[in-house]
């Protein structure tokens, strides 16, 4: 406690320090010397200690222990001058900000290596080709993209109208028990595991198209019992956050309800949802095990949903991995590819939608 | 005026009868699809509860003995995923909404965001060909120098695919969903509360732990629940990245780990033949079946202090 | 696509058109892969779809009549095909299932500095049953007196997925080493021990990312890894397609079968010079009497090209399998001769 | 253009709780009547039971009549969207929509509906409604602008323009001034002025100032106490109610130092 | 308990946009001081600006010196944490924490500061601010309810007690009033009344009759323009600036016919 640079008695934390508003405060820039410096005692102790392993310096074990080392430092150092409640604001500060660096690490981690993977691979041939007659080296994915575009757009085309009506059913009309019925039951359905959608659709078209049959809108179907749920939620959250004055100026305008809703309430919460339903093709549009089942694999182009098997992507990247042949290279080097491609036309469609949810999205400010 | 008098006597307007209609077909489609997938689950799954050894070759002895130790693992797994992701999750959406500066905020939503769209089996490849040879040596460390912890005794894997790892890879899959909604909700957090605690003399964390917490609360248990189920319902990438076998343990760091519900339906069923598919469409059944308690046990935990909402 | 449309040579002279349909094992996917490109080069207007499913679903896809062939990694066996009911074929009429392909499987290890290793099969089984754990192990070091051998604890690691490779090596090492190994050949693995990877591809990136690892993989697939060779009678045997071909020639046919159905029993124990014993082989099933005729000519002459020597050195190419030899060949065309 | 409004035994209830309780009124045409009463008596309540905004709300409902030019309101077969198309409302805080420009606002109640109208009409009709609302000078520049980037006051009397637009015979206002400047305040009240030549105009408020600047007659609400129903106390011409009220409760409400 | 502000040529800025212009003042202890103005003329950016609320705007800034007692609260080194400790602020809408109790609310901000305060001196001073804010008897019963079951002003002087309660030396309130009824106003303009005599006070009010009232000295504030920056137009004792301002504009204002 000698080491304290502000003599402030600690001790009357009730009674306003009477002569200055200045607290104890560490000078701006000590947090970054203090890290620089828990790097530097982490990387020593890592030389020391011999941890640094045969293969060469363990620069990533160095950096991280550093920045474990960080988080009690500021708190002790901000403890000592700054006083409890600046040093748990500190603490927290650090335990934050680390969160989010912690989560970056695996998100670099996999942006890297998807991109460099998938590079290996990224040509026109890719883009323009199926798999039909090709073993070894060469062949595309045009096929699994029509693939996956086609039913997730059909799932999107099933799924969005009636999560959205179901919502909109709930926020605007549902009172008493169906409504708190049918709230159960989009609860229910978010449990739905996805393979057992894949076995749900399946054995449905068994039904129709005969046994054993294996569709695109078999796979399409399943991949929308998993995206209403995600709709619904989604939007009756947005739905929700609509204020009710605006409602009510609609209604006092005598604008009948379901205008207000189409023309007021809707258009209000476009942004928030149009981020739910792109959560929710994200969220189904990388299903591998249910389009395994129920859409089957091809390596031909096909652009029937209701007639014979259909690839997708993700189904493509599982099986080019899963089954790899001679060269094994070619395959994996096409799965990754595939990967990066499936992750891009997800950015774009986020992107779309972003721009979308800005055109309509309520301008406010002056 | 007798034209006016007359005009306020309609009879209910077609739009509203069609819109409203639709709405409830809609819930109702809902339903039905519901109605037709426990149908199906339930038609599927009766023979094998009665099913032995003999009837289907996967079964130990009973249905209940095979599928307790899938039970035991899909729940073991996915708390483990919840334990990393919720905190961090939060975390990120405050870093986002109350630290990072608005600019660079938004822009680290969207990356973040995209993690949502990258496919399991992405994940899966990624998990076996980079987390687990990188968190190998970590394991090994733990178990020589903490293996007197029950949950880190060895012998460790020598591939580090093991239930911890899953649970990593499964955090990370479900971080996105969780940090996106969280991040809504915090954000929506009344500047109104968020000024009378920064007026009362908070510093950023008390006023976060005043006012954006508590008005977030019913918005993480959501967020939560929903990375729940799909902790407990992901298939491809536990089942490419986990060394599973049926064992009931809780040691994190070993080659023996439990097996997942869904990742086993992954691994059994392109062999299944005859009751054997039945056993695991019944498999199928707990899992759905537990998934919805879980669901059912966050609704109630969100509405026992509803009187106390940040909704009003 | 840009290969799809245009790729029909203007001199082709097949007049074969349609589509088939055929689902089942991955393990022959690349192989089937190969085939149908092979086949459908040579006949544009044929498409054919192998969905690799899995054996198992692929014979419950056959049995159910929505395939025109499975493809298999065993037989039927008798009870399956007592009870019949195989709704693609004529009513009471038998099945013809074809050993198409073969494949031994190899032991593959990661040990720095040793690329093969001589064992005998108590060795193998003590291994992946855990009761050697060590690489310097003096069972080991006894059949390898060359080898430098570390200290290094073994990880074995099986598949974690039910499958027909499973089957095939636990087969082996119940058949080859009864006191070691005491389970039932399955395809599952036996008991809880050891590390568990998905499919052929997860068991070498296991073996290949882990050390001290052994695992047992297609053999296709060892690649840089390090393999076993296995003792057979007194010589130690690497793996090779001749010496998978040769176990399944010296190997006897399960008795009390049609005509046509050539299930092999694979003899493990063969002491006949050359052959390997740890193989996979991985069958093609047809009806002998279709229901429906439309597609027989397609599956007879898609079967004759798979059982083609062309048609075989496509898939060794593709998929690293071993050429049926010519006498199974001459029982296999005669079975597809057969359908009707 | 403005109706006669009778109110008969009156009972309003959210759910089971009575909120307001046998209310007997006559509004005249062309009049501004003022509601005053304490916080929780039910004015906001009780006036939006005469467009029928009240039944909006989840669980509310009413009991009683109310007539317009003699139609009862809650006659069964009445369409409540024709019975707010006759019966305007302007709320406590400004609502303009957030999505739409001033114009679009303006002509919210015409395009909502569905309403075909040429471009020119709706030029006349903006401009039209605007002038009446006294905001025209001030944002004709920039009626493409959203209307959330006006001022409070402005946007208030965007609200007020809007809601004259459909052209409505009746305006309900619940307490339209109380979260503005004075000078938007004036604004209001030169416009109320105006409008009422033409409408009939109710209007809460808590300020006793401007009922008594505006309004020709004041009803008097008060409560008994907390979960007790409001009830109308006094119903008179705004002089006498401010100068000599006949119940003791208005008296010692309006003497009140304040307002 | 109470403390002199002086504020020297003070320039408020969002982001780009100077909102208030060269701003001089000085507020004496113990005196309530009120700003009146226009809308839009920069009042609340003002009074915000008085315990460093105004930072917590992203992009916003101040050019000048905040002075209490002499001590800068824009030298770098202050913590603007211990600032609002000393200077509480009281909101337009009231702002109970939803999720908390009535006691809760009131122990908000004590809590924060002391996390272990003995169960009875918590009640003691749970009753001493909410005596202070004149709510005592209207909740004691109910201490333990959420604050956001209770009537707009309640809910106000709910918040008043929470600011009280952490024992500051200096109340902003930025126009407490303006959402309540005449009865609610009156308490809290009593209660006003009250707490001068402990703490120096300084609220926005769009009420001259309140402003008239309530305060010592008044500060009006005007605006030339929109995007202009407002300017402090004259300061002094309220009697002058309602009898006898020395500026045109003042006497334009306050002698205008509202209030
Ligand atoms: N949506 C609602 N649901 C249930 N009760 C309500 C609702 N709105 C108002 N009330 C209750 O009805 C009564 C009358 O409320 P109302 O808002 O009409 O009062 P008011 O006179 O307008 O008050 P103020 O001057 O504060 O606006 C109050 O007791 C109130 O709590
Ligand atoms: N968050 C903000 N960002 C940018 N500009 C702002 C912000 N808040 C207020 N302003 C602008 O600053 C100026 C002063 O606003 P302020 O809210 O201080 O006015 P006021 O005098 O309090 O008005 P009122 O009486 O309506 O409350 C206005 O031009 C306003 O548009
Ligand atoms: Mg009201
Ligand atoms: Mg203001």
């Amino acid at each position: 406690m000698t080491m304290t640079t502000k003599p402030e008695p600690t001790t009357s934390v009730a009674t306003p320090i009477q002569n200055s508003l200045t607290a104890g405060r560490l000078p701006t820039p000590a947090p970054w010397l203090i890290l620089g410096a828990a790097i530097a005692v982490s990387a020593a102790i890592f030389g020391v200690m011999g941890l640094a392993g045969e293969a060469g310096y363990n620069w990533g074990g160095a950096l991280l222990v550093g920045a474990l080392l960080y988080i009690p430092s500021i708190w002790l150092f901000s403890m000592l001058v700054e006083g409890r409640r600046r040093a748990m604001d500190r603490l927290v500060t650090a335990l934050v900000t680390g969160a989010f660096v912690l989560a970056m690490i695996p998100l670099i981690s996999l942006t890297i290596t998807v991109i460099t993977f998938g590079l290996n691979r990224f040509d026109a041939d890719f883009f323009t080709m199926s798999m039909r007659n090709v073993t070894g080296e060469g062949g595309g994915v045009l096929h699994a993209i029509v693939g996956t575009l086609l039913m997730t757009g059909t799932a999107a085309i099933i799924s969005i109208p009636i999560g959205l009506m179901t919502s909109i059913y709930l926020v605007e009309y549902g009172r008493g028990q169906l409504a708190r019925g049918i709230t159960f039951l989009v609860d229910v359905m978010t449990g739905i595991p996805s393979i057992v959608a894949g076995l749900f659709a399946y054995a449905l078209f068994s039904i129709f198209l005969g046994p054993g049959t294996r569709t695109g809108i078999a796979g399409a179907v399943a991949l929308a019992v998993l995206m209403i749920p995600v709709v619904v939620r989604s939007s009756e959250e947005m739905l929700r956050l609509v204020p009710n004055e605006l409602r009510e100026a609609s209604y006092a305008l005598g604008v009948p309800k379901w205008l207000t809703i189409v023309k007021v309430v809707l258009p209000t919460s476009i942004a928030g949802i149009t981020t739910g339903i792109m959560l929710s093709i994200a969220r189904v549009i990388g299903e591998t095990a249910p389009l395994l089942i129920a859409a089957g694999f091809t390596q031909s182009m096909n652009w029937n949903l209701f007639d014979g098997r259909m690839s997708s992507l993700p189904v493509f990247v599982y099986t080019q991995y899963a089954n790899q042949g001679n060269p094994p290279e070619a395959y994996l080097d096409r799965a990754w590819a595939a990967a990066l491609t499936l992750i891009l036309i997800v950015m774009a469609l986020n992107l779309i939608a972003r721009l979308v949810a800005r055109f309509f999205a309520p301008k406010f400010g002056r | 005026m007798s034209t006016a008098s007359t005009a306020i006597k309609a009879k209910q307007r077609p739009g509203d009868r069609v819109f409203s209609g639709s709405a409830v077909f809609a819930g109702s489609m809902i339903l039905v699809t519901l109605a037709a997938v426990a149908l199906f689950l339930i038609v599927q799954s009766i023979p094998a509860f009665f099913a032995s050894h003999e009837d289907a070759s996967i079964l130990p002895e009973s249905f209940w003995s095979y599928v307790g130790p899938l039970l035991f693992g899909t729940i073991w797994a996915a708390a483990l995923a919840l334990i990393m992701a919720v905190p961090i999750s939060i975390g990120i959406a405050l870093f986002i909404s109350h630290y990072a500066p608005r600019r660079l905020a938004s822009v680290l939503g969207y990356i973040v965001d995209l993690l949502a769209a990258v496919p399991s089996v992405v994940f899966g490849l990624w998990g076996i060909g980079v987390l687990a040879p990188a968190v190998q040596p970590i394991y090994a460390w733990l178990v020589d120098n903490v293996g007197w912890f029950p949950l880190f005794s060895g012998p460790v894997s020598g591939t580090g695919r093991t239930i911890l790892t899953a649970g990593i890879v499964l955090a990370v899959m479900v971080l996105p969903i969780m940090t996106a909604i969280c991040r809504e909700v915090f954000l929506q957090t009344p500047v109104l509360h968020e000024e009378a605690a920064l007026a009362l003399g908070a510093t950023r964390w008390e006023m976060i732990r005043t006012a954006v917490l508590p008005f977030g609360r019913s918005g993480i248990v959501s967020a939560a629940v929903l990375g729940l189920g799909r902790a407990l319902g992901e298939t491809m990438a536990v089942a490419m990245v986990l060394s599973a076998s049926g064992a009931v343990t809780f040691q994190l760091l070993t080659s023996v780990n439990p097996s997942t519900i869904a990742a086993n339906i992954a691994l059994s069923f392109p062999e299944a033949f005859g009751i054997n598919v039945n056993v695991l469409i019944a498999t199928g059944l707990i899992l759905f079946i537990v998934t919805f308690v879980v669901n059912a046990i966050a609704r109630w935990i969100v509405s026992r202090r509803q009187e106390f909402s940040g909704a009003n | 696509a840009a290969n799809e449309s245009g790729a029909a040579p203007s001199e082709s002279a097949s007049s074969l058109s349609g589509n088939l349909v055929g689902a089942g094992a991955s393990s022959q996917d690349a192989a089937q892969q190969a085939w149908i490109a092979g086949f459908q080069t040579a006949n544009p207007d044929v498409t054919i779809d192998y969905d690799p499913s899995g054996s198992g679903a692929g014979r419950e896809t056959f049995l159910e009549g929505a395939s025109d062939f499975a493809g298999s990694d065993r037989a039927f066996d008798d009870e399956e095909v007592a009870a019949g009911g195989f709704a693609k074929c004529a009513p009471d009429t038998d099945i013809i299932e074809l050993p198409m392909y073969i494949s031994p499987i190899a032991v593959i290890f990661n040990v720095e500095g040793v690329d093969t290793l001589n064992l005998d099969a108590a060795t193998i089984a003590g291994i992946f049953a855990g009761n050697i754990t060590k690489w310097n192990d003096a069972a080991i070091v006894a059949l390898n007196p060359d080898a430098t051998l570390p200290d290094l604890a073994i990880t074995p690691v099986h598949r974690s997925d039910d499958s027909g490779t499973t089957e095939n090596f636990t087969d082996y090492l119940g058949a080859a080493a009864p006191d070691v190994w005491t389970y039932e050949a399955d395809g599952v693995w036996p008991f809880e021990g050891g590390e568990a990877a998905q499919g052929t591809s997860g068991v070498v990136d296991a073996v290949t990312n882990g050390t001290g690892t052994v695992g047992y993989a297609d053999a296709s697939r060892a690649g840089d890894l390090g393999t076993v060779a296995v003792q057979v009678g007194d010589e130690f045997v690497e793996f090779s397609p001749e010496a998978a071909a040769a176990i399944v020639d010296a190997s006897p046919e399960v008795e009390g079968r049609s005509e046509g159905d050539i299930a092999i029993e694979i003899d493990r124990t063969s002491e006949e010079a050359g052959v390997y014993p740890i193989v996979l082989v991985s069958y093609i099933i047809g009806c002998q009497q279709y229901a429906d005729s439309e597609n027989v000519e397609l599956v007879k002459s898609y079967f004759s090209y798979m059982a083609s020597p062309e048609g075989q050195d496509v898939a060794a190419e593709a998929a690293g399998s071993a050429p049926i030899s010519d006498t199974l060949r001459e029982q296999v065309t005669a079975a597809i001769d057969s359908i009707q | 253009m403005s109706k006669r409004i009778e109110v008969r035994d009156l009972n309003v209830y959210y759910g089971k709780f009575l909120a307001v309780e046998g209310v007997n009124l006559e509004i005249e045409p062309r009049s501004v009547t003022a509601f005053i009463g304490p916080s929780g008596c039910g004015k906001s309540t009780f006036l939006r039971t005469l467009n029928r905004m009240h039944e909006v709300i989840p669980g509310a409902r009413v009991e009683g009549e109310v007539l317009i030019d003699g139609n009862n309101l809650y006659d069964p077969d009445v369409d409540p969207v024709l019975v707010r198309r006759q019966v305007g409302m302007v709320f406590q805080r400004p609502n303009p929509f957030p999505t739409m420009s001033i114009k679009e606002n303006v002509l919210a109640g015409v395009k909502l509906n569905n309403k075909r109208i040429s471009k020119s009409d709706a030029d006349d009709l903006v401009e039209k409604s605007l002038l009446g609302a006294n905001l025209w000078n001030e944002v004709k520049d920039r009626l493409d602008r959203p209307g959330s980037g006006l001022s409070g006051g402005q946007q208030q009397r965007l609200c007020i323009a809007r809601a004259i637009a459909v052209a409505p015979e009746v305006i309900l206002m619940d307490e339209p001034c109380s979260a503005l400047d004075p000078i938007s305040t004036l604004a209001i009240e030169d416009l109320i002025e105006e409008l009422k030549l033409q409408y009939t105009i109710v209007i809460v408020t808590h300020n006793m100032q401007q009922a008594s600047r505006v309004s020709d007659k004041t009803a008097f609400f008060n409560i008994a106490g907390t979960g007790k129903p409001g009830n109308l106390i006094e119903y008179a011409d705004t002089t006498t109610i401010f100068s000599n009220p006949s119940v003791k409760a208005t008296e010692d409400y309006v003497s009140g130092r304040f307002g």
